[in-house]
């Protein structure tokens, strides 16, 4: 019952702050609210037994996406007019739509016959760790290289140049 | 060094795109450096290709150097290279050439990087080509030749690059094509055979095996054309869109009017050649009674390209365009001579690949001298250059004589065998060939005239005379068109045997 | 001792390589007169080397007198072997001898000749290449090395000829003179590519074949079983080899560029076009006699052209006014004596000839070089004159050489001329039947006009009272330098005593030249034999003495008072016939009409098929391909019209409102992403709910 | 904990999902856009999670849903630096201008 009411209590943050996320024309501010949600997101993973999922999700979106986030609103606006810079357009049909996406999903999520719940033993990490570095090496590898690509190229796009190429 | 002498095939092929790779991790601001990288490269291919050459044992009619390993087994494609006395002479023009035109290249100003990178690109395939010993091989690296010539001539090109390098790309993507189909053919109707690991295949590419285990003339006729003949045809469409020969040859004109002048040399001086390198390898050993069946077909169609494009060079008016042509001419007498079966005949035609592999890259380098001064080439408007530039009107004349089979050049040797050769065969037809012995001293000589005799034009006064690039790339070829005009044994020396080998495998192999 | 052999080629052509590199800094530096010095002392080198070669060679008894140098193998492929092989026997000693001093002597000469010259460099260079291709071709011991040295003499002579190649007209004149040679090698190698077939079929395929004189020798006999046709294989491959030799000799038909090669320095004229390398032909000849004694036919019609060509260049020589041009139908002339000569079997009065005039001519030549010289560049005859007393050294020196060209008896003219006569007369009774009266009528003739035209130009030109040109020229006339006269004088000597090496049989002596030659000639000279008679020659003798007298003194007659002038009578009676005659029979033009001309039109009516034809059908291919592409859209869009039409165009409609949803906002993308992705989702679930 | 649904735990991953899709279409900045994209990508992540934990007893899921961590911290990298190398050449972030692909 505990979890349960745990759980409530995330969903609601989580709902509360994405809808922060998306009202706020203040950029700061939307960043700072997805900050929350991604925590929250974090405490999910936690609350479904993923620890070393919630671990990472704190490490990486926390700790590195969210700071990147901030540095790149700080880079691109000027600290004073940060109101202007989050301007959002025709809410309305995006309303609309969106609505439309939700409750198309929550049509299929409510009516789908999921099969009986069979509430697995406890998702243990070594258990996570095993499957990594046996059967989804390759993937693990792959993508190790395609960050450290990407990084490199990130910074090649970004580093200022001077004269032509 | 044992490692140098076991893989010096495969290291005379990838060295280049080692060079490549590191001409790209160069920054591009560094001029300098890519040059003497990529010369560098060409002088370590050209030096292993020396080696190469003179550990050759002509008297072994065997494969040497030779490099075999499965390469994908699902379609029984291997990694097959050799030398033998058909391309060792052509490895060697080819590392040869390959250096000239790179230093040649030094003069290259615009997009220096990307040039050089494909330069060396364009080698690989080159080399590959001349080597590999498997059909498979052999397309990858005809065609990964095809593309870096595609840009060299159309970005570093003259005023109509796009339309030159477009009409060779389609052209050759055209006989690349027919070529393709012909090899495919061949690969089903293969016998079983073994790979070199010893495991079997049910079908093979390996030219060698196509050429002593199987034989194509029982095989059932395709649209009422027997099989044998209709993949000859096939082949020799492919490759004479290469020679290139009439009525193919279009194309080489307006590619060698278009592209800047070390393209130019290696296009005369190692392309063309892929054209009967490649009709005497597959087409002749592969093929032999189809081959005896067109021989005077292929005859009619050299002694066309001699005379014909020896008259349409006496009415040229671009400087570039008449060497092009004349180059068509030249690769006539391999065409007449290779089809007459004879031995003098074939080694003619071998040794003339490797003569006018020689002496045509030196006139497109004169052909460039000029154009770099003047920045046109049009022969009326010179005249009197001889006072100006008196050592390049000499080597000028040099190749000129050369070109036009003067005596103790190397040009007559390579001309009178495959003549001798043709006339036991066909005697018409080599008469009426030999008549190009006038018109080609004709058009020469009046280029000449037109260009270097005569009163000084003011307009072209205080010209220099060749630099220190130009005296690089022309000096070694002048050296070697003499020696080999008094010395032709050093290549006949080499290709004898196996041209011996090859004619009895077509007279008696089927 | 056989290396020596290789120095003698080899000298000339290292002053060629120092001349042709570092000549021009040796110019600049120290003078032309180095270059100068450089380039004869390699030829006289050479020439000594081949004096001791030959007292060697004299020295072996007369069955074994040949040093043979084998260098190494030059071409092999397939059955073919041949080695650059050189030779000394008796044939190629004479000539050895004849280019390395005459070379030597005009080499000399030049030093005087060229002295003002700014690229002297340039010309030694040139002149010690001809002398090393000339000595190659000489010494060559097979058809193909041979065939290295008569290009390469073609190729010196288009560079001597063009050596001042500012002036266009002497490099077309270079050019002419290469072209129309390479015409005479066209059947020159056809000829070849006979033999070695013809050789093949008798020789089988695997039979080991070199084309050197000793084994062609040797399968002569054989060969001359061979025919193609109607024709025997010796016939053509001879007619064709003379094809070749007409070319590099100027015979009928090819002779047209010798008197335009008149346009290089006068020593080339005199080394070149008259002593040296114009002999190649008749050499060519005689060194191939074992092939054409099998052949009379094709020796008949040799030695009818040459005759036709002896009398028809010496009434060419009637009207030139040029005093070199004269010279060179001249030297036309004389080589169709030797062709004759040789053409009646006569190989050794052949050589003989070639001997002697390569003297007198050379002589004649420098001595034309000097009045040239003296008369500031000028070169028209009509202009001269008088000059007997103000050059002597060149009168008394040219009179000789002119005395034994025209055949006074004495002179080494007479002797070899005479014997040609003869020998083209006793073939009348050979091989030749009829033909060879032809040949000796011709021949006499010939030597008349040979004295008339000879002392037309001698009186013309150093007799009367007075230079007939300006004041300033007059003034300046001065015999040549030392260097000059001295060459003169020795080749002068030589024209005189150069005929005793040949005296007549006649004579109660036997001709030492003939037996020197014997072992080359030998065994022809038993396949055809000539008869001889003593009485025939004694006649024949007076009959050249006449005719040469009766030349010179018709030529006293009309020009000793009023030189030029002197013949106007005789000009105007005959009027079309000079105007014809001084216009060379306009054989220029026709050649120039029917050769050059069509051969440039077809070349250029090729080209154009090869621009529009050939390469526009590839264009048209490129082009119809497209067309191909649009003639479809056509056909869709008018032959399905209607309801098709109506889509058509529906598509385009839309298409236009289409294009409008390419706004470039993200969102808007987004958009349409999102509502495609739902309404699919909705059609699907649709679906799958009708499909239960 | 036995008795939360997967059916809850799914609706606040299409919630998140959809307020993700809003952002994208509404927001002019191109940052926020991008806040909108790692909103669609943590639901997805949740709804990975959730499978794995409520109806099979597996851990491939959770493996799946490392990777796209991992992806969108590649993805995020690059995207902010085409975003400020864009700012820094035509001196916005705003996406409404950036409109040159324009049919």
């Amino acid at each position: 019952m505990f979890f349960k009411f745990l759980f409530y209590l995330i969903s609601a943050g989580i709902i509360g702050l994405t809808i922060v996320t998306a009202f706020s024309p203040n950029i700061i501010r939307s960043v700072f609210s997805l900050l929350g949600v991604m925590i929250g997101v974090a405490c999910l993973y936690g609350i479904m037994g993923s620890q070393y999922l919630a671990v990472i999700q704190i490490m990486i979106y926390v700790g590195g996406i969210m700071v990147l986030f901030i540095f790149a609103v700080m880079f691109t606006s000027k600290i004073q007019d940060v109101q202007v810079t989050n301007r959002s357009l025709g809410k309305v049909q995006a309303g609309i739509l969106s609505l439309a996406v939700f409750l198309m999903l929550a049509f299929v999520i409510l009516y789908y016959p999921f099969p009986q719940e069979t509430m697995g033993e406890h998702q243990s990490v070594e258990r996570l760790g095993k499957v990594i570095s046996t059967d989804y090496l390759p993937f693990l590898l792959g993508i190790g290289v395609i960050l450290l690509a990407s990084l490199v190229g990130a910074i090649t796009i970004a580093r200022p140049k001077k004269g032509e190429d | 060094m044992e490692f140098i002498q076991e893989h010096i095939l495969s290291l005379m092929t990838f060295l280049p795109i080692l060079g490549m790779v590191i001409v790209a991790f160069i920054p591009s601001r560094f001029t300098q450096a890519i040059k003497y990288v990529s010369a560098t490269f060409s002088g370590l291919v050209f030096l292993l290709s020396l080696i190469l050459y003179f550990n050759f044992q002509p008297d072994n009619r065997e494969l040497q150097f030779v490099e075999h390993y499965v390469w994908i087994r699902a379609f029984n494609i291997e990694y097959f290279m050799g030398v033998d006395g058909l391309n060792v002479s052509l490895v060697l023009l080819t590392a040869l050439i390959s250096l000239i035109a790179c230093i040649a290249s030094f003069g290259i100003e615009k997009k220096v990087k990307g040039y050089f990178a494909m330069f060396l690109l364009l080698m690989t395939g080159m080399m590959g080509t001349f080597v590999a010993l498997d059909l498979f091989l052999f397309y990858i690296f005809w065609e990964v030749m095809l593309l870096p010539m595609y840009f060299l001539i159309g970005i570093w090109g003259g005023p109509r690059k796009e339309y030159a390098a477009i009409k060779f790309f389609l052209y050759t993507l055209f006989g690349s094509v027919l070529m393709l189909i012909g090899i495919i053919a061949l690969y089903y109707n293969s016998s079983p055979t073994t790979l070199v690991d010893g495991t079997q295949a049910a079908h093979t590419f390996n030219i060698m095996k196509l050429t002593t285990e199987n034989d194509f003339s029982n095989v059932a006729p395709l649209f009422g054309i027997s099989f044998a003949k209709l993949i000859f045809i096939l082949f020799f469409i492919g490759f004479a869109i290469k020679i290139p020969m009439f009525p193919f040859h279009t194309w080489l004109p307006d590619a060698h009017v278009e592209a800047p002048t070390p393209i130019s040399v290696i296009l005369a001086g190692i392309l063309l050649k892929m054209g009967i390198y490649g009709i005497l390898r597959i087409n002749y050993q592969i093929l032999p009674e189809a081959t005896l069946w067109a021989a005077p077909a292929v005859a009619v169609f050299g002694a066309i390209n001699i005379v014909y494009a020896a008259f349409v060079c006496m009415a040229q008016e671009d400087l570039k365009k008449l060497i092009a042509y004349s180059s068509v001419s030249h690769m006539g007498f391999s065409l007449l001579a290779m089809s007459s079966f004879s031995e003098p005949g074939i080694s003619g035609a071998v040794l003339q690949l490797f003569t006018h592999g020689v002496i045509s890259p030196m006139l497109f380098l004169i052909a460039g001298v000029i154009y770099d001064r003047a920045h046109h080439r049009e022969i009326n408007k010179f005249g009197g250059l001889a006072h100006i530039m008196p050592e390049y009107s000499a080597f000028t004349g040099l190749a000129f004589m050369a070109s036009l089979g003067l005596p103790g050049l190397a040009g007559f040797i390579a001309e009178a065998l495959c003549f001798i050769g043709a006339f036991s065969a066909f005697k018409l037809l080599t008469a009426i060939s030999a008549i190009s012995v006038i018109i080609t001293a004709g058009y020469y000589l009046w280029t000449m005239q037109r260009v270097f005799l005569g009163p000084v034009n003011p307009r072209y006064e205080g010209y220099k005379d060749l630099n220190l690039r130009e005296r690089l790339t022309l000096y070694p070829l002048a050296i070697i068109i003499v020696v080999l005009g008094f010395y032709p044994m050093i290549i006949l020396d080499k290709i004898n045997p196996s041209i011996f080998g090859l004619i009895n495998s077509i007279k008696t192999g089927f | 001792m056989e290396y020596l052999l290789l120095l003698i080629p080899i000298l000339p052509l290292t002053g060629a390589i120092i001349n042709g590199t570092i000549g021009y800094f040796i110019q600049k530096r120290y003078g032309g007169q180095i270059n100068g010095i450089i380039a004869t002392t390699t030829i006289s080198i050479s020439f000594i080397i081949a004096i001791y070669l030959f007292f060697a060679l004299l020295n072996l008894p007369l069955e074994q007198r040949r040093i043979i140098l084998n260098l190494y193998n030059w071409v092999f492929a397939g059955s073919l072997s041949i080695d650059f092989e050189l030779v000394m026997d008796p044939l190629s000693a004479i000539m050895v001898l004849v280019v390395s001093g005459v070379g030597a002597l005009i080499h000399l000469y030049s030093i005087g000749y060229m002295h003002s010259d700014k690229s002297q460099w340039r010309y030694f260079s040139y002149l010690n290449l001809f002398a090393f291709s000339m000595l190659i071709l000489v010494m060559a011991n097979n058809l193909i090395l041979m065939f290295v040295g008569w290009e390469g003499v073609g190729l010196c002579s288009y560079l001597l000829i063009g050596f001042w190649y500012q002036d266009i007209d002497k490099a077309v004149a270079g050019m002419k003179a290469f072209i129309t040679n390479r015409v005479g090698d066209f059947g020159f190698l056809i000829g070849l590519f006979f033999l070695i077939s013809g050789i093949r079929l008798i020789e089988g395929d695997y039979k080991m074949v070199s084309l050197s004189f000793d084994y062609l020798k040797e399968v002569s006999e054989r060969l001359s079983g061979v025919h193609f046709g109607s024709f025997a294989l010796l016939t053509i491959v001879g007619l064709l080899f003379f094809v070749g030799a007409t070319g590099k000799s100027a015979q009928i038909p090819l002779y047209v560029w010798l008197p335009d090669a008149m346009a290089g320095p006068t020593p080339v004229s005199a080394l070149i076009h008259a002593a040296t390398m114009v002999t190649a032909g008749v050499y060519m000849i005689a060194r191939l006699n074992f092939l054409y004694v099998h052949s009379p036919m094709a020796l008949t019609v040799v030695a009818v052209v040459g005759a036709l060509t002896a009398l028809y260049a010496a009434t060419m020589g009637f009207a030139q006014t040029d005093i070199k041009k004269v010279l060179a139908y001249s030297t036309i002339s004389q080589l169709g004596f030797m062709f004759a000569a040789v053409g009646s079997a006569a190989f050794s009065s052949g050589i003989f000839h070639l001997m002697t005039h390569a003297f007198f001519k050379a002589c004649l030549f420098l001595g034309a070089g000097s009045v040239i010289h003296a008369m500031s560049g000028e070169q028209d005859i009509r202009k001269m004159g008088g000059l007997k007393n103000r050059i002597p050294i060149t009168y008394y020196t040219f009179l000789i050489a002119s005395l034994a060209i025209a055949g006074i008896p004495g002179l080494s003219g007479f002797f070899s001329k005479d014997e040609i006569l003869y020998k083209s007369f006793m073939s009348a009774s050979g091989f030749m039947g009829i033909w060879g009266y032809v040949v000796f009528l011709l021949l006499l003739i010939a030597t008349l006009c040979t004295a008339f035209y000879m002392f037309r130009l001698v009186f013309i030109t150093f007799f009367g009272s007075e230079v007939r040109a300006g004041e300033e020229v007059a003034h300046h006339i001065h015999e040549s330098p030392q260097a000059m006269t001295y060459v003169l004088i020795v080749l002068a000597f030589l024209s005189i005593v150069g005929g005793y090496v040949g005296l007549p049989e006649v004579f109660g002596v036997h001709s030492s030249i003939e037996s020197f030659l014997e072992p080359v000639f030998e065994d022809s000279c038993k396949v055809l034999s000539l008869p001889s008679s003593h009485t025939a020659e004694w006649i024949i003798m007076l009959l050249s003495i006449f005719a040469a007298i009766i030349g010179i003194y018709a030529a006293y007659r009309i020009y000793y008072k009023n030189g030029y002038e002197g013949a106007r009578p005789i000009r105007e009676r005959i009027a079309p016939i000079h105007y014809v005659v001084e216009n060379k029979y306009f054989v220029d033009e026709i050649y120039g009409f029917v050769f050059v001309d069509s051969v440039k039109i077809f070349s250029y009516l090729l080209s154009q098929f090869d621009k529009y034809v050939i390469d526009g059908i590839v264009n048209l291919a490129g082009k119809v391909t497209v067309l191909f592409a649009n003639l479809d859209g056509l056909i869709d869009k008018y032959v399905v019209d209607g309801v098709v039409n109506v889509v058509a165009h529906g598509i385009k409609f839309i298409g236009e409102r289409m294009r409008g949803l390419q706004t470039g906002r993200i969102q808007d993308y987004v958009y349409i992403m999102v509502s495609g992705g739902l309404l699919g989702l909705i059609l699907i679930r649709v679906l799958i709910y009708f499909m239960k | 904990m036995m008795d939360i649904t997967v059916r809850e735990m799914l609706l606040v991953a299409a919630f998140l999902f959809s307020s993700g899709i809003f952002i994208i279409l509404t927001r002019q900045n191109a940052i926020a856009i991008l806040m909108g994209v790692e909103l669609l990508l943590n639901a997805v992540n949740i709804n990975f999670v959730a499978f794995d934990r409520f109806l099979f007893d597996r851990v491939d899921g959770n493996v799946a849903a490392l990777i796209n961590i991992m992806l969108a911290a590649a993805e995020v990298a690059v995207a902010l630096a085409i975003v400020i190398c864009i700012f820094r050449g035509i001196r916005t972030a705003e996406t409404d201008r950036l409109d040159s692909l324009r049919g």
